[in-house]
């Protein structure tokens, strides 16, 4: 596979390390009423789409940036690539 | 690309028509063809010599010399002699070559004929002419599909002692050496614009014009020679004949720099985004690689655009008896006689449903051959000159032992006619190469007009398809399709290519009647030749209910052979079709999946074998370990020294006690460079930490270390080492040498997605610093002689815990820790990697007076599991810092990774798993790591099971082995005798359940 | 009718007229006791141990396309027993027990051969790691060797002993370990179940589940409705996609793993061999191809295909223990989707809609397990209480933290 | 010896020699170059632009864009990742390049020495697209000078910085595995020349 880096452009994706669904940058806050909860769906559920599934990989053998890649899991064509970092601010996440 | 590599000796003979030195033994020899009269090749097959010439395959060299036994088929042994000219051929498989190069199931029809060939015939015993499992053939009627579900079951215990073996043993086509292959293989990439796959007129034709465009061009061919069709053909291309058409085409295309032209590689598969991968046989064609050359080269080839121009293959038609040497597809025929200059016999009948069986008529009539009839199965056949045609006719038997000798016709009114010939030439029409259409699970449509599949539906992305691939059969289509669709793929990229006046050529319409299998006679018809599956496995499997096109190959192996079923899936799925009243694309189309055509194990692995399998790393120390004699172990890819006998030992434990105890005793230096180094700055470094460790970090002192426990979100603990702060904005962070790339992959992952506002910067220093652990109460002392003077190492000055920086040597600068893992006074010392070889030599050096020993893994495991230290038997992803005994570190006022699952119910449990040790209550007695532990009394089994033991070794100190692990509620047991009990080996010794802390429980030695 | 030697030879005799569709090929009645949805090796399983062990027979077995088409028609085809953790092992080692007394049950040859498993081993602290695991097996009655380099060496003296970049140490050998005709597996079971009463309905998709007041009445599929007291789910690969139909999320990611064959050699390995330091397995098929696999590609995929960085992983592994396989030749190659459950070990439970069942999860170890799964869902199916080896495989022991981690790899389902 | 070379331990090269060393094929040259003090340099947050002009000082010249490197007199520079760099400098001179770069960008940056973490080897000649072309995915015949690319080389993650495309490149490594690299280029080498 190519993931056209936002950066770099077409690398192989030989080159990165996979994750798995970008929803893993959505961890709970550890101090909600039901963070227990939160945190097994965040940790272990899964959408596990068959067609457009947003992912991470990380650039290991490359820049090292974490990024978030948008990809059909029925055809493996790549619909988006961004880095993981500017996803994950617009997630609302900060510090 | 100006240096593209491409045998052009070939072109020197094209045109070469004499045959002064062919005739002689090699009977079946014509005159012209594409080889090189001029240049004999001597070679073997079982035993026997003979000669062929350059520009021969094996096959057409044995055909020239009249032997058209080739092989055995797989299940009942019959007699074969080779079906086709290609890579698809099922039948004439060889073992190529002797010793390690020894090369089994080789398609004769593609091994290029050398000086010297060697090949063998193979899944026969004694000989290929007297084969003594032939006698399977004689039982064929209770050999059937699937024969095998239905039986052997009784008794049980034979199917293993008895039946398998027998069947294992007669299974099987070629065999291997045994000895390791000595050639070397390499791996590649390569990049393009445009790749063309396959290089007959399509394929030339689109190279040529996106080549003319400057389009970065490779075309690539799994022939030697290009112009696929071209070659085997007799009609000419414009005012040239066919070859030398090809001949101008591919001297235009080497004289581009932008073109790649590439003979002999085959594109195996279609992979995502525009990726191929191709085997390049640079040098299968000689006798053996030039020393430090490779055999083959696997390219993974980056097209921006890519197409499929890899022609068609022609298909047999199933009658009974149709399997004899000397049945061969039409097409092939005709390749043998005008490219190779060969006739498989010199009497041929032709078989046909189609028009293309009367061109082979016509080519061998011209070449002198005499052509006894021409069988067509349609009544409004057309007439050819020079031999008799049978229209509306069938052949529906054939006779002749060890090769063909006559064929029996039913002709168009009723009566059957024996026609003599040494050879049949069978053409049941064209099927597309649509193979790497489907790679990414393409599926082909059918094509009623030239009854066949094209390819359809979702191709790989940016690849296009033209010609005969495509169903496009006549060259001027070819040649049309070829240019426009090269076209048609780079104005896709913006490169703007002309299309150019197209030579003139034939453009003959395809008239085929569709003809599958001739339905008279009770023998058996052969659809999958090499597999022998025949009509009646079809009809039977029908009968049983297999009659998907999944079902149908899977019951009863049809196109499971080495072909992947080019020349069998569609007889076989028509003869299905027929059977079920359906349409054929009703019963299913057949899928192709990688490789094309099967690729060596040597070529996937390329420079990855041996001792190179993976890439070593080597501590700073390891030349001087060397010179010690150090024993060295694997650690991931490290190489560390495991321990470093001493003259008179002569047993591993004698180095490894007098290591432990001297370092005890006094002190020992270890090489502890793998330990993962990250180095980790910013505003936010602290507060980052803090996130990372379960443990509180945040107020760790500037000069100070502390240790780390990190956890999965889940909560199980995954790795621990220390922190030491150097600034309030920098700390190094260390790692187990087994997870400094997870680790510091999670850090990054933590930095960029969960706080991706911390003021954090990472990189790794495991490589730049050379670190020593230098332990043992006579550490100071030692390090006082190294640390220059300047710097007050006191316990005092530089109490336990405590890191800063320092010079060594006279000025060298170095990085001081004082950390155990011993669990004596340690300290590890970090200088520039360039300086570690000097500075194992200077520690050694300062260390005499003190008798200091070098030691290596195993003393370190020792003396961790004397102090109870978890390391990786322990952390091994199933426990938990409760389990570990460090449940109270997890910090619960501060959010960290893991914290919060940590404190689900099923990981506090009362009887929880926790970290203990043990000890034999006989102190002669082992303990055993993998042993599992039972209570003193009761059962011993599964239920009964109170834990593990994960790590054990002697301990010297402690003049007895010892052993830690996990014991159910185990903190609350010590004192308790219990059992650790080894099945396995036989074992089982009773042990004391006491502290981890075996050596200086209270720690005192480390504060010294 | 019963197969036999006799049988074939009597209809060897006879023109081969007497044989019979292995399983019919019913319309679905309007209603069921039991519909299972997937007519893979799992699915059939369910349904003949249904009938057999606990006479319920009005059971239909749905399945999208053609019976045994999905894992269990594309695998290595190798069983064994050699789990570490309590809660797997006697699962597994129930499973093998059956595969022991298997086709004289259903009277099907799926040629079960227990030629022998060996997990080589390169460290210290996988060979401790190795005795741990073998005397779990022990303990839980299935067998074990450990083996020092001598003892590997005797059965395999081809493998690379002498320039090795991790050199064998040894090996756990599990000698009741080896390999079944993987195809024969759902054909037998098929006609076990068909033979008793149940209905096989292929080319027969799930569309939907008609679910009222937290009861399930049935399914919708591309055939009508199908009503149904209860409906089990069993479709590996598809787990994620059907059981959204019923509003679940599971903890479930769907990878694809690739496999290959070799062309047909002479025999060359007798068991099956597991190369630790890479990602390499093998055994010799029957037939004579060498049947290999190694990683998953990593990524999630329903696209039943892969990469060529695994092929080349794989293979390297390969010629790094066989150097002789040089020019052995890699056949086909195939992908399927694995249910990648979150610890490596699968579900067989209800699920929170009464009258809908879950069975999935199987990672890539799904083959090996299909006697025992369809044991223990028939079990659950007919009791409602889960099988005793089978107590821990809940959907919710994450909830609880009572994961069955064997790689101890964590909630990263692709490492597991 | 350099200034800060004399004390009393003796320096080796990642190939374990006291002197770089050289592989000399027909027409292909393969140099190990040991002679160059490494440091990177992050930019911290919110201080990307002080960092680049303090940078810019420092080096005489600006820090280099994304997948690229350059040089300013004895300073060269090469991108390693979003907001990080690689700044080289000859040894004998500045073995203390991360101090004084620190010193230079202070609080915008975070400067870690890195000079012996890796190895780098040279390779001159030619024949050098043949010989990278079995070696990494680089696309390095449509590369140009000032390349930086991270590539991997038989399962070694290597930087690739093109001096003169087809003629000149600089292949720097991990430490550990020098020798694990250096033998893969010769192999390759070999397999072309």
């Amino acid at each position: 596979m190519i993931i056209n880096h936002p950066i770099l452009g077409p690398r192989d994706s030989q080159e990165f390390t996979y994750l798995g669904d970008a929803a893993l940058i959505d961890r709970p806050d550890w101090q909600a009423e039901d963070a227990a909860d939160q945190f097994h769906d965040y940790l272990y559920l899964r959408d596990n789409p068959a067609g457009a599934h947003r992912e991470l990989w990380f650039h290991e053998q490359g820049d090292r940036s974490w990024l978030v890649v948008t990809r059909n899991t029925v055809t493996h064509e790549i619909l988006n690539v961004e880095l993981a970092r500017d996803a994950a601010r617009a997630r609302g996440r900060s510090k | 690309m100006t240096d593209a590599v491409i045998n052009t000796g070939a072109m020197a003979f094209r045109a070469d028509g004499s045959n002064g030195a062919r005739k002689g033994v090699q009977v079946n020899r014509l005159d012209g063809g594409l080889i090189n009269g001029a240049r004999k090749l001597g070679f073997s097959f079982d035993g026997k010599r003979y000669e062929g010439h350059e520009g021969d395959t094996l096959a057409s060299a044995l055909l020239a010399n009249g032997v058209r036994l080739m092989g055995r088929s797989f299940k009942y042994h019959r007699p074969r002699g080779p079906l086709t000219s290609g890579s698809e051929e099922p039948n004439a498989l060889v073992e190529l070559r002797s010793g390690g190069r020894q090369e089994p199931n080789t398609r004769a029809t593609v091994a290029e004929l050398y000086d010297g060939l060697e090949a063998n015939s193979q899944n026969r015993w004694p000989s290929l002419q007297h084969d003594f499992m032939a006698i399977n053939d004689r039982f064929s009627n209770f050999l059937t599909a699937g024969f095998y579900y239905k039986t052997f079951m009784w008794p049980a215990a034979f199917w293993e002692k008895l039946y398998e073996p027998i069947i294992r043993k007669a299974a099987g086509l070629g065999s291997i050496s045994f000895e390791d292959d000595p050639d070397a293989y390499d791996k590649g990439f390569l990049h393009c614009d445009l790749l063309v796959i396959g290089a007959g007129p399509t394929g030339l034709m689109a190279a040529l014009t996106a080549g003319r465009a400057g389009a970065q061009v490779i075309i690539a061919d799994e022939d030697f020679l290009l112009g696929g069709r071209l070659n085997a053909e007799t009609f000419g291309i414009g005012d040239l004949a066919g070859s030398a058409w090809v001949e101008q085409a591919q001297a235009e295309l080497v004289s581009m720099p932008n073109v790649r032209v590439m003979p002999r590689t085959t594109i195996i598969g279609a992979f995502d985004h525009g990726i191929y991968g191709a085997v390049e046989r640079t040098a299968d064609h000689v006798l053996a690689p030039e020393a430090g050359k490779p055999r083959q080269i696997l390219w993974r080839i980056y097209s921006k655009r890519a197409m499929l121009a890899a022609g068609a293959t022609e298909r047999p038609i199933a009658f009974e008896n149709n399997d004899r040497p000397g049945v061969m597809l039409a097409g092939a025929v005709r390749a043998y006689a005008n490219r190779w200059a060969v006739t498989p016999d010199q009497t041929v009948a032709v078989f046909t449903n189609n028009d293309d069986g009367h061109r082979t008529a016509a080519d061998l009539i011209a070449k002198g051959v005499k052509v006894t009839a021409v069988v067509d199965t349609r009544a409004d056949a057309p007439a050819v000159e020079g031999a008799e045609l049978f229209a509306g006719a069938q052949v529906i038997d054939t006779k002749g032992r060890l090769g063909l000798e006559w064929a029996r016709v039913r002709l168009a009114n009723g009566t059957t006619r024996d026609v003599p010939c040494g050879a049949l030439a069978v053409s049941g029409g064209w099927n597309p190469n649509v193979h790497l259409t489907c790679h990414q699970r393409g599926r082909p449509a059918w094509r009623e007009d030239i009854a066949a599949f094209v390819p359809a539906g979702d191709l790989p992305q940016n690849l296009s398809v033209a010609g005969a691939a495509n169903g496009d059969f006549s060259t001027a289509a070819a040649l049309r399709t070829g240019a426009e669709g090269a076209i048609a793929a780079l104005s896709e990229l913006g490169i703007e290519a002309k299309a150019g006046d197209l030579p003139k050529a034939e453009d003959a319409p395809v008239n085929v009647t569709p003809f599958w299998y001739v339905k008279e006679g009770k023998g058996r018809a052969w659809l999958d030749q090499q597999n022998d599956v025949t009509v009646k496995d079809v009809k039977l499997a029908h009968q049983e209910n297999f009659r998907s096109v999944e079902h149908l190959k899977r019951y009863t192996t049809l196109g499971m052979a080495t072909d992947q079923g080019k020349t069998s899936n569609m007889g076989g799925l028509a003869v299905m079709a027929e059977l079920a009243g359906k349409q054929i694309p009703e019963v299913g189309t057949t899928m192709f999946r990688p490789p094309y055509t099967p690729v060596s194990f040597g070529v996937m692995a390329g420079r990855s074998v041996g001792e190179e399998f993976r890439p070593t790393r080597k501590t700073p120390s390891h030349k001087w370990a060397e010179e010690q004699g150090a024993e060295f172990v694997e650690v991931g890819q490290w190489l560390r020294a495991q321990w470093f006998p001493k003259s008179g030992e002569t047993h591993w434990r004698q180095s490894v006690d007098r290591e432990v105890l001297q370092t005890r005793n006094s002190v020992g230096i270890c090489d502890v460079t793998t330990l993962g180094k990250i180095d980790v700055q910013g505003k936010d470094a602290a507060a980052f930490l803090n996130k990372l460790y379960a443990n509180a970090f945040a107020k760790l002192a500037v000069g100070k270390v502390r240790y780390g426990l990190m956890l999965r979100e889940d909560g199980i603990a995954y790795d621990d080492g220390t922190a030491a702060r150097f600034a309030e904005d920098h700390f190094v962070v260390t790692t187990t040498t087994a997870n400094a790339v997870l680790v510091y992959r999670n850090m990054e992952f933590a930095r960029q997605c969960l706080f991706p506002d911390m003021d954090v910067q990472l990189i790794s220093t495991t490589e730049a610093w050379a670190q020593f652990a230098v332990a043992g109460p006579n550490s100071r002392k030692l390090l006082q002689k190294v640390v220059d003077s300047e710097f007050d190492i006191s316990n005092e000055a530089f109490p336990f815990m405590g890191c800063g920086e320092v010079t060594v040597a006279g000025g060298c600068r170095a990085r001081l820790f004082r950390i155990s893992f011993s669990g004596e006074l340690a300290y590890e010392i970090a200088v520039p990697t360039r300086y570690g070889d000097a500075m194992i030599r200077k520690l050694m050096e300062a260390g005499e007076e003190f008798g200091a020993v070098p030691y290596g893994t195993e003393a370190l495991g020792v003396m961790r599991i004397e102090k109870g230290h978890a390391a990786g038997n322990e952390l091994n992803g199933t426990t938990s810092a409760l389990n570990l005994g460090m449940g109270r570190m997890v910090s619960k006022k501060k959010d960290c990774i893991g914290n919060t699952l940590s404190e689900r119910e099923g990981m506090n449990r009362e009887d929880a798993l926790k970290l203990v040790g043990f000890k034999p209550v006989d102190s002669s007695a082992t303990v055993y790591a993998g042993a599992h532990l039972m209570n003193a009394d009761g059962e011993v089994s599964a239920a009964t099971d109170q834990g593990y033991i994960t790590s054990a070794a002697y301990s010297p100190v402690l003049e007895s082995s010892i052993g830690i692990g996990f014991l159910k509620n185990g903190d609350a047991r010590k004192g308790e005798v219990i059992r650790a009990v080894n099945p396995l080996e036989g074992h089982e010794t009773q042990v004391e359940v006491v502290s981890a802390h075996f050596v200086d429980p209270e720690g005192e030695r480390l504060r010294g | 009718m019963r197969y036999s030697g006799l049988k074939v030879i009597k209809e060897a005799l006879t023109g081969h007229k007497g044989w019979r569709p292995t399983w019919r090929d019913p319309e679905p009645k309007k209603s069921y006791d039991v519909v299972i949805i997937g007519g893979g090796g799992h699915g059939l399983a369910t349904a003949y141990y249904l009938a057999k062990n606990h006479g319920i027979t009005n059971v239909a077995v749905i399945e999208k396309g053609w019976i045994g088409g999905g894992n269990v028609g594309r695998n290595t085809t190798i069983i064994r027993s050699n789990y570490l953790l309590d809660g797997n092992e006697p699962f597994y080692e129930l499973s093998l027990k059956l595969w022991e007394g298997l086709e004289q049950d259903f009277n099907y040859n799926a040629m079960v051969s227990q030629r022998g498993i060996l997990n080589l081993v390169h460290t210290d602290a996988q060979r401790d790691a190795a005795r741990r695991r073998g005397n779990a097996m022990i303990l839980n009655g299935s067998d074990a060797e450990l083996l020092d380099t001598n003892g590997v060496r005797a059965m395999y003296p081809f493998l690379n002993f002498n320039n090795a970049r991790f050199p064998i140490k040894g090996g756990l050998l599990h000698r009741r370990g080896g390999t079944v005709r993987h195809d024969a597996v759902a054909w037998g079971y098929a006609r076990g179940a068909d033979l008793r009463g149940v209905d096989i309905i292929q080319n027969c998709e799930v569309t939907g589940f008609k679910i009222e007041n937290g009861k399930c009445l049935g399914v919708e599929t591309t055939k009508g409705f199908i009503g149904a007291n209860k409906v089990a789910s069993c479709v590996a690969g598809s787990s994620s996609r059907v059981m959204e139909k019923a509003g679940m999320r599971l903890p479930i990611e769907s990878h694809v793993l690739q496999a290959f064959v070799s062309e047909g050699l002479k025999p060359v390995l007798d068991g099956v061999i597991t190369f630790g330091a890479g990602h390499f397995y093998c055994s010799q098929s029957d037939k004579g191809g060498l049947v290999f696999g190694g990683d998953l590609d990593m990524y999630n995929s329903y696209a039943q295909r892969g990469n060529l960085p695994v092929v080349e992983d794989v293979m390297e592994g390969g010629m790094a223990l066989i150097p002789s396989l040089g020019r052995v030749r890699m056949l086909r190659s195939w992908g399927g989707i694995m249910d990648m459950s979150m610890d490596g070990s699968p579900y067989i439970d209800k699920t929170h809609v009464d009258g809908l069942y879950f069975n999935g999860g199987w990672c890539y170890g799904g083959f090996k397990a299909t006697p025992a799964s369809g044991w223990c869902y028939a079990h659950l199916l007919a009791t409602d209480t889960p099988h005793k080896v089978a107590t821990e495989y809940r959907l919710d022991r994450f909830r609880k933290g009572r994961m069955i981690d064997e790689k101890g790899q964590g909630a990263q389902p692709n490492l597991h | 010896m350099g200034k800060f070379d004399n004390h009393g331990l003796k320096a080796v090269t990642p190939l374990g020699g006291f002197e770089p060393r050289v592989d000399a094929f027909t027409g292909l040259l393969i140099r190990e170059v040991s002679d160059c003090a490494l440091a990177s340099l992050a930019a911290r947050q919110g201080d990307e632009d002080v960092l680049q002009s303090a940078a810019k000082s420092f080096l005489g010249g600006s820090l280099p864009e994304a997948a690229a490197w350059n040089e300013h007199g004895d300073f060269a520079a090469w991108w390693m990742g979003p907001d990080l760099w690689m700044v080289s400098a000859p040894h004998d001179e500045h073995e203390l390049l991360a101090a004084a770069l620190k010193e230079a960008v202070g609080d915008a940056g975070s400067v870690v020495e890195q000079t012996d973490g890796w190895c780098r080897l040279d390779m001159e000649g030619s024949r050098c697209f043949d010989v990278l072309e079995r070696l990494c995915n680089a696309n390095v015949r449509a590369g140009k000078p000032g390349d930086a690319t991270r590539t991997s080389m038989e399962h070694l993650g290597v930087f690739l910085l093109c001096r003169e495309p087809g003629q000149r490149y600089s292949i720097i490594g991990p430490r550990s595995s020098a020798a694990s690299l250096h033998h893969a280029l010769v192999t390759a080498v070999n397999a072309v020349i």
